[in-house]
């Protein structure tokens, strides 16, 4: 059974936010070739993922939903299998039965993916039921958009985890949008954090395009919520650089406010960054950009050449 | 054999479950606080009240279930369910399969419906055939306190989504129910009363009206066999189908409204597969396309009456009815 | 057509208590003696309601749940035709289709009410949005309990009417219980005005026993609301008397704390209180206490002499 | 005729409708974003985006529609309905009754479904039979784009809460639809093609699948007679009655899982009030009891096939049937 992978360096993190934008974009292509379904891609958010997937431990579960190629790939899940799922093969995460919008790897801890704006919400409460009964320290982080903390079940699940004391990381990835919807069209705050004090515990904002920042306050609230098993809303503020869902022309996006969060993107930033500081050179992103390309190539071949299920597959799985 | 109530039946199946495996929990609103000697035996971590939010408690149920607990929830009133749908089939029923079958969700959830306490429509209305047409649950119903306490306890042990509906009434109603460990299998009717002449098809609280129109009918010289359906999802298609080969005339009671409940179920099941046995048109007795009123006058008059089932059954066995 | 009561001096609030008093403690003893259904009451809590309705407007709308019968007499409703309905007769406010738990009186702008927790925060955004768009400056008020405050639809239903600039004022009745869980189960917060914040909206909280302070307090946001089209959550803190439903033990209750809330009852407060100023006299209060009891002796004659619904009315009333 | 796609025809529905009466206002996610055209014509107020919250979209409706506006609603995928049956089926369907019938509520509740799309179980799940189960609402699920325009536009005009469900692959799908108003009325059937053999009852995009079907069954000299439903309640009960007692075999053909489907509904409808003109069993051919599989493979495989159909009429003309 394949381990979580563990990401601690800077450099490691890099080339894991590089290799979700390259698998992404491949996915783009692949759509607009014909040849996969399309997909919504976490481009631009891509720190969210990375930061606070390396700040959890090898028990710790993780809930996520249409937007999830990014956790995933954190986490350590083959891309070929994430692309055989997207495109419907019987060697994908879920034999195809989920596609692309819902897709859960087990053995790594990724439960429960929902498409269900909200669905990881509903569900994480139980993880961490089931975790907190049967013992141990592990925690739970839950990946869900604005527009879910939008959502009933985004009220009920934070509050109820702060009642019963429940080990949930609430991630807030506030990427602006909400399908074809503004966020602020959709409430008159600005951060989701400042929520938490309604339900009593401790909420906080940290710049989602910084993955180090990322990282590092994920890593304290974990630490916290080891100790307290009090819940904690974590906020990454970021942009959705690509459309909801590909293919998307975007028309209803302002470009100004688009060019100035790519400014801002989180592998630029950290490149720059690193290459300031010298911990990095030219040829090193190289090395690593030529290393992303070929996994992804492996993954597309992989799962180009897988078979799709049988049709006898259509009534399996449906009861235990 | 012991008599008991049926909400006697149903502690004793929890607490003899949550007894047999520290796996089962269960919480709701006012759980805790209304079934104190389950907090008493098994602590306040296992048994627990909820804040009032239906959708959560059914969501932790599931992501509870997918990972290793066998959670027990009480939504107290069936229309409250509606606030929990898209957890049971959304969530609940489908990601087993959505996730090629990583995850299985061992849960059961509990509801009060039916006529006869004039709670009106937001409390009362009957639900199951919305769970029967969604595939990855099952929905159980019982008429009596044996089937109360046998079918929940096999429902506590399944490894899906169950559905376990309780007709309000029945709560206080007496029953002998077996000693020891008693279990009644998930997905076979039972038979109530044997004949021959036309077979009455129902489950949940009809059934004793049927009994009751059996008996009368009895009077009248017609043997009618009254199948009892107690689990509608997996639905014993067996059963109905050689009681409809014995006797060629079916009517289907239920209280639920007629269109797409189980009696249409049913009724297709035995149209398709029983068709070259039928003597007569198969035929619903059901309450109306209303929601259930509140006034004592008109709940009791949305209930089906023995009357009326007796009068249908006697109009097939004469081949007198209008459609014959 | 019947107008809504206006009730402004301190007596004819003092007065209308009492009468929401007298009515619900006979319905228990109706109850007790089997000659009505068993019903929520609101005992103790007698000021959320007139002190909130008696700052409306005659054109403005009311919604409330369950626990509906003081904001009903507040409104002005006849006290014979909310019994004939709990009493499932064909005179009551509904026909006795609805029986005590969702009396609606149209006329009197008290409509779509609820026994759904949390229903009359479904429903009060879209009253709202109508009196929006056919224009006007009246407004909504929505009554819930604490434990409404805990459903997802209470997330909802006010963010939208932030976002919406709706008319609503939400009030919640805080009164320490959700049928029989206490509400510090429920909840890390004490005050559910504190999650106005996280709506951008204004939130308030008011000694719900002291009929004169939710008044003024209610006088000043709706005044604020007609002006501006933004709601505010307004909390009454306060307790709940009596048990969730008639017939209730209360043996969940905690007795000292109980005696603690009875001793602040709204009404001894208010009578104390005037007697006190010399505004009101023992004798004055002896003449309300005998006119709200025949008003109820006349609303159970009323009741007890109605007609049953005939078994026709089964099925009219489903659609329009 | 002019010809259009089904999404033109819904388009042209909606802005006839809102030109013509100033209550009808529409909202949902995206709503504005996506019909630029219905914010120029007819102002932000009456078109409206709104957060992610089906629940609050559904009983804005709700309250709105009992106090004199009258609107639609998009909650985009049926799943996502499932966040919104409290305000659907306990306000907007049971609050008229409940009130004894002050309030009426002239609502529309759109969303798409069905197969084709690889969307998975999550944003593809036919629940009409839910509704159609559910007293105070009335179900649409037309199969043609004047269809779409006929009965949005009666939906629109109707007094109570209508469910129009939309098939999502129809959206692209050309059609004639007559100029100037066009109207159709809710609760009548079409007959899509007239037969005597045979009688297949569907409704939706399976309607396409059916006359296909019968296209081949004439080829081998059975005539089939094709009925759409269109309207699912109310049900055109005396169109499907004419039919069955006309041809005496009825297949009732739907995408949705099979248990208390509008199938059943069908059949035990016939097997009822057509029963003594019955040659043959009545057969329904559904989607099976598993959620929809997104893998293309798959989808492919749940949806019923014209040769399916074909080969249960060929059985029930030539007497062959296994329970004939
Ligand atoms: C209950 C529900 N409503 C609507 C949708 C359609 N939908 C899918 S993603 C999405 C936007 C979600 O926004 P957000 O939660 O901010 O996540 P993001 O897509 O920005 O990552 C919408 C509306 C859905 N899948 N589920
Ligand atoms: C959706 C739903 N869940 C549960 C109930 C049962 N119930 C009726 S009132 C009530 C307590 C409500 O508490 P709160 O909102 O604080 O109002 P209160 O009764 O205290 O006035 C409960 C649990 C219900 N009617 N509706
Ligand atoms: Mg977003
Ligand atoms: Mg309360």
């Amino acid at each position: 059974m394949p381990e979580p992978d563990t990401l601690t360096s800077p450099s490691a993190m890099l080339e894991r936010m590089m290799l979700i934008r390259a698998f992404e974009e491949n996915n783009c292509a692949l759509q607009a070739a014909g040849s996969a379904p399309g997909t919504c891609t976490s481009v631009g958010q891509e720190a969210a993922a990375v930061g606070v997937v390396a700040a959890l431990g090898p028990n710790d579960l993780i809930l996520t939903n249409h937007r999830s190629s990014g956790h995933l790939l954190a986490r350590g899940a083959d891309p070929g299998r994430i692309l055989a799922e997207i495109m419907g093969r019987s060697t994908g995460y879920c034999k195809g039965k989920s596609g692309s919008l819902h897709v859960s790897v087990k053995e790594l801890g990724v439960i429960l993916t929902s498409t269900i704006v909200g669905g990881e919400l509903s569900l994480a409460t139980g993880a961490a039921l089931s975790l907190s009964l049967l013992g141990g320290d592990a925690v739970v982080a839950c990946f869900f958009g604005d527009g879910a903390a939008c959502e009933g079940i985004f009220h009920e699940s934070v509050n109820l985890a702060a009642v019963w004391n429940l080990p949930v990381l609430y991630v807030c990835e506030n990427n602006q949008w909400q399908a074809f919807v503004r966020r602020d069209e959709t409430m008159l705050i600005d951060q989701i954090s400042s929520r938490a004090a309604g339900y009593g515990i401790e909420g906080l904002t940290v710049d989602g395009n910084d993955v180090q920042a990322v990282h590092q306050a994920a890593s304290r609230a974990i630490r916290k919520i080891r100790q307290t098993r009090k819940p904690i809303l974590l906020e990454t503020y970021t942009y959705r650089q690509r459309g909801h869902y590909e293919p998307d022309d975007q028309n209803y996006v302002d470009p100004k406010e688009l060019a100035a969060w790519v400014a801002k993107d989180p592998i630029g930033h950290l490149k720059n960054k690193m290459l300031g500081e010298g911990t990095i050179s030219a040829a090193d992103i190289d090395a690593m950009q030529k290393r992303v390309h070929a996994t992804v190539a492996k993954a597309v071949e992989f799962a180009q050449n897988s078979p799709f299920p049988d049709a006898a597959e259509l009534t399996t799985d449906v009861y235990a | 054999m012991p008599q008991m109530i049926v909400n006697q039946a149903i502690a004793e199946a929890l607490a003899e479950e949550m007894r047999r495996d520290s796996r089962v929990v269960m919480f709701g609103e006012g759980v805790a606080t209304k079934r104190q000697e389950l907090v008493a035996e098994f602590g306040k971590a296992r048994v627990r009240n909820t804040p009032l939010a239906e959708a959560i408690i059914a969501g932790t149920a599931a992501g509870a279930a997918a990972t290793g607990l066998r959670p027990i929830i009480d939504l107290l009133f069936e229309p409250f369910i509606c606030y929990a749908m898209d957890q049971i089939v959304n969530s609940a029923a489908k990601l087993r399969y959505i996730s090629g079958g990583q995850f299985s969700f061992p849960m059961v959830v509990m509801a009060l419906t039916g006529c006869g306490w004039t709670v009106g429509a937001q409390h009362n209305h009957n639900l199951e055939s919305w769970f029967v047409h969604t595939p990855g649950l099952k929905v159980v119903m019982p008429s009596t306190a044996d089937d109360f306490k046998g079918l929940l306890k096999s429902a506590i042990r399944d490894d899906n989504p169950v559905l376990f509906f309780t007709d309000m009434v029945l709560g206080y109603q007496a029953g002998e129910v077996p000693e020891g460990e008693h279990l009644v299998p998930l997905g076979s009717a039972r038979i109530r009363r044997p004949g021959t002449d036309v077979t009455i098809v129902s489950y949940a609280k009809m059934v004793h009206t049927c009994l009751q129109a059996a008996e009368e009918l009895a009077a009248k010289g017609i043997s009618a066999e009254v199948i009892d359906l107690r689990t509608l999802k997996p639905l014993d298609e067996s059963a109905i189908l050689a009681s409809a080969r014995k006797t060629g005339r079916v009517v289907v009671v239920h209280e639920a409204s007629r269109m797409c409940g189980v009696g249409a179920e049913v009724a297709a099941i035995v149209a398709e597969q029983a068709f070259a046995s039928l003597k007569a048109p198969v035929v619903r007795v059901t309450g109306p396309d209303a929601p259930p009123p509140s006034s004592y006058a008109l709940e009791q008059a949305f209930m089906p009456q023995p009357a009326r089932i007796v009068a249908v059954a006697q109009e097939l066995a004469s081949g007198e009815h209008p459609h014959a």
